[in-house]
């Protein structure tokens, strides 16, 4: 029993590194701003729920389950909303994508 | 295992570090602070368990509040003239 | 054995970065950045301090003899919410100054202030 | 100059977290939410107001890097004679912390070291730094508040001018946090006794609290929620309330602050006593807090409200 449980941990903490890995890889090589976005949304939500989970099944007591439970659901209100509102406030100020390839879109709109 | 992934968050803040300082545009930075800022709380609760205290999570709480917090007011302070300006075009 | 202080070399490390930029910047806001980071250098150097090898959190808990000194954490506890405080105020001063001056950089307002006299 | 700001925010974020590995909770709490939120915030109002752009330096800066590097260097030669880091006999670990350690659960009944120190042992010493904190609030307010214009319907305006969508998604976002993050920190307050909290983190996250509701929900509308003057008395309460907690002590012929004076029990009088200076230590700083950020913040409406009205 207790070994099912740390080794379910284990793969929880594993996939969420690799998610967080890889979503960090993302924002340092991504072309633009908006596709930066999308790696660090998957890193965000996904990979820190990963960790959390795998953090939740290494001490099965109440009180820290329940505060982790908290943070996990925190973190899944709060970052799509701050994703949101920098998104938006990046269209409203005429970001625009890179749409081609190495063709950029100059910012000519009034 | 908690290590490794401690080393993984450690890993992913450097490189959003990376992306502040480099961040060819404004929002860039935003999305780099937001982004370490979610690491910052993921690696507080995970040196909490690797020190065999677990009672602090409260502070990671308060850093996913806060983070959130800092971002909402940096966008606010950053766009209100600039969203003033679209509304007005609006109208 | 030597390399044991390097809390104590980051420490300076950090506090020559916020004196330098306190020296070298003429922009008021710019020299307030370089104080906090100095600040910021001072919490660490004395948090570093307090801390004890193989100790934990001074929280009491069973099972646990070793902990780090909880002396330096009141110390600091309280004068990072004085250093906000009066980083505010400074902030509110270079906020008038630059009312009054229509600037807050440190050479334009001796300049202004030269003409005046 | 937005990029300094930034990155100085990244390093509150990574300060607190070095302080977590150091084991100071109770420091990390502090600088998650100064050094992170309020303190990014406040420049950033600032840099608002005076301006973006950073003139280039003029003159080469050689004086400055010679003073820096000497200064730097002799610095460093003085931690020769330092102990080591984390070394258990260090001299700053041998004479009143093992005190503190050994004895604190006996002589006041708190689980958490650090709280019993700053409200019990050092309670002076807190009185010092709490006065000094309403002085700044003051000093701000006197530096930068403004006289209030005659208003109506500019104020409704406002709030209609503030609705437009852009803000909704945030908006029904923070509605639902913003009741949680109060009861947080009225947790973090009571809480302060046994795990890492009290009154100095309370106050300034339930001042974010605030704040986030005043840049969400327009400052018009936070004005009236909270009141100006209300905010401006709370301020001067939590003081009183710390120093007439010291004057009931004195009136029962003890120390200033001894806490045991507050009941029969002195456990739990000591109890008592922490609790009720937390109070007013929260009480203060979240007002003072609250009365900064709305200084600069209407300081910035009052300067947009006249440039529109000049153009």
């Amino acid at each position: 029993m207790g070994s099912l449980m740390d080794i379910s941990s284990a793969v929880f903490l594993l996939i969420g590194s690799f998610l967080c890995v890889s979503g960090g890889v993302g924002i340092l090589r991504f072309p633009d701003f908006y596709t930066r976005m999308h790696a660090a949304g998957v890193t965000d939500t996904l990979a820190t729920a990963m960790i959390l989970i795998g953090l939740m099944l290494q001490n099965p007591d109440g009180l820290v389950v329940l505060k982790l439970i908290i943070i996990l659901l925190m973190t899944l209100f709060i970052s799509p909303t701050a994703s949101h509102a920098l998104a938006s406030a990046a269209v409203h100020n005429d970001l625009k994508p890179v749409l081609d390839n190495n063709e950029k879109v100059k910012t000519s709109n009034p | 295992m908690l290590i490794a992934a401690t080393i993984a968050i450690l890993v992913v803040m450097i490189m959003s570090i990376v992306r502040a300082v480099m961040g060819p545009t404004f929002y860039d930075r935003i999305l780099a602070v937001n982004m370490f800022g979610t690491k910052t709380v993921l690696l507080i609760s995970l040196l909490g368990f690797v020190m065999g205290r677990p009672e602090f999570l409260d502070i990671a709480i308060v850093y996913a509040l806060i983070n959130f917090i800092s971002v909402i007011g940096v966008l606010h302070y950053s766009d209100s003239s600039v969203f003033k300006r679209s509304s007005q075009q609006k109208k | 054995m030597i390399l044991g202080l390097y809390n104590y070399w980051i420490v300076v490390v950090l506090m020559m970065i916020g004196f330098y930029i306190v020296i070298a910047h003429g922009n008021l806001i710019k020299k307030i950045v370089g104080l906090t980071i100095f600040q910021t250098s001072v919490f660490i150097f004395y948090i570093s301090m307090a801390k004890v090898e193989g100790g934990t959190a001074p929280i009491l808990a069973e099972g646990i003899k070793q902990y780090s000194n909880p002396l330096p954490h009141v110390l600091i506890l309280t004068a990072i919410v004085v250093g906000i405080a009066t980083t505010a105020l400074g902030l509110a001063l270079a906020v008038r100054i630059k009312e009054a001056y229509g600037s807050i950089e440190e050479e334009e307002i001796q300049e202004k202030d030269n003409l005046d006299c | 100059m937005f990029a300094v700001i930034m990155l100085s925010g990244i390093y509150g974020l990574l300060s607190a977290s070095f302080f977590v590995a150091m084991d100071a909770v109770d420091v990390a709490f502090t600088e998650a939410s100064v050094g992170a939120g309020i303190s990014t915030l406040l420049m950033l109002v600032a840099i608002t107001m005076t301006g973006r752009s950073e003139h280039p330096v003029r003159h080469k800066p050689v004086l400055a890097l010679v003073v820096v590097i000497v200064t730097g260097s002799l610095l460093i030669y003085g931690t020769l004679d330092m102990p080591y880091f984390g070394s258990v006999t260090a001299p700053v670990h041998q004479h009143v912390a093992p005190q503190y350690i050994n004895d604190s659960m006996q002589q006041v009944g708190v689980p958490n070291i650090v709280t019993s120190v700053l409200a019990s042992y050092r309670g002076f010493d807190t009185f010092g730094e709490v006065v000094v904190i309403f002085t700044a609030g003051m000093g701000v307010l006197a530096l930068l508040s403004v006289v209030r214009r005659p208003k109506g319907i500019a104020e409704i305006d406002s709030l209609n001018k503030s609705m437009h969508e852009e803000y909704l998604v945030l908006r029904i976002v923070a509605k639902m946090l913003i009741p949680f993050i109060l009861l947080f920190a009225l947790y973090v307050q009571f809480h302060g006794d046994f795990g890492p909290g009290g009154g100095f983190q309370a106050g300034v996250i339930f001042a974010a609290a605030i704040i986030l509701y005043s840049m969400l929900f327009g400052m018009s509308t936070a004005r009236r929620v909270i009141n100006q003057s209300l905010i401006q008395l709370l301020a001067a309460i939590g003081v009183l309330l710390y120093g007439s907690v010291g004057v009931v002590s004195l009136l029962e012929d003890k120390h200033f602050l001894d806490y045991s004076a507050l009941s029969a029990d002195p456990i739990a009088g000591q109890h008592l006593g922490i609790l009720l200076i937390e109070l007013g230590v929260g009480i203060t700083v979240a007002s003072v807090m609250i009365i900064i950020f709305f200084n600069f913040a209407g300081r910035k409406n009052s300067e947009q409200n006249q440039e529109s009205n000049e153009s």
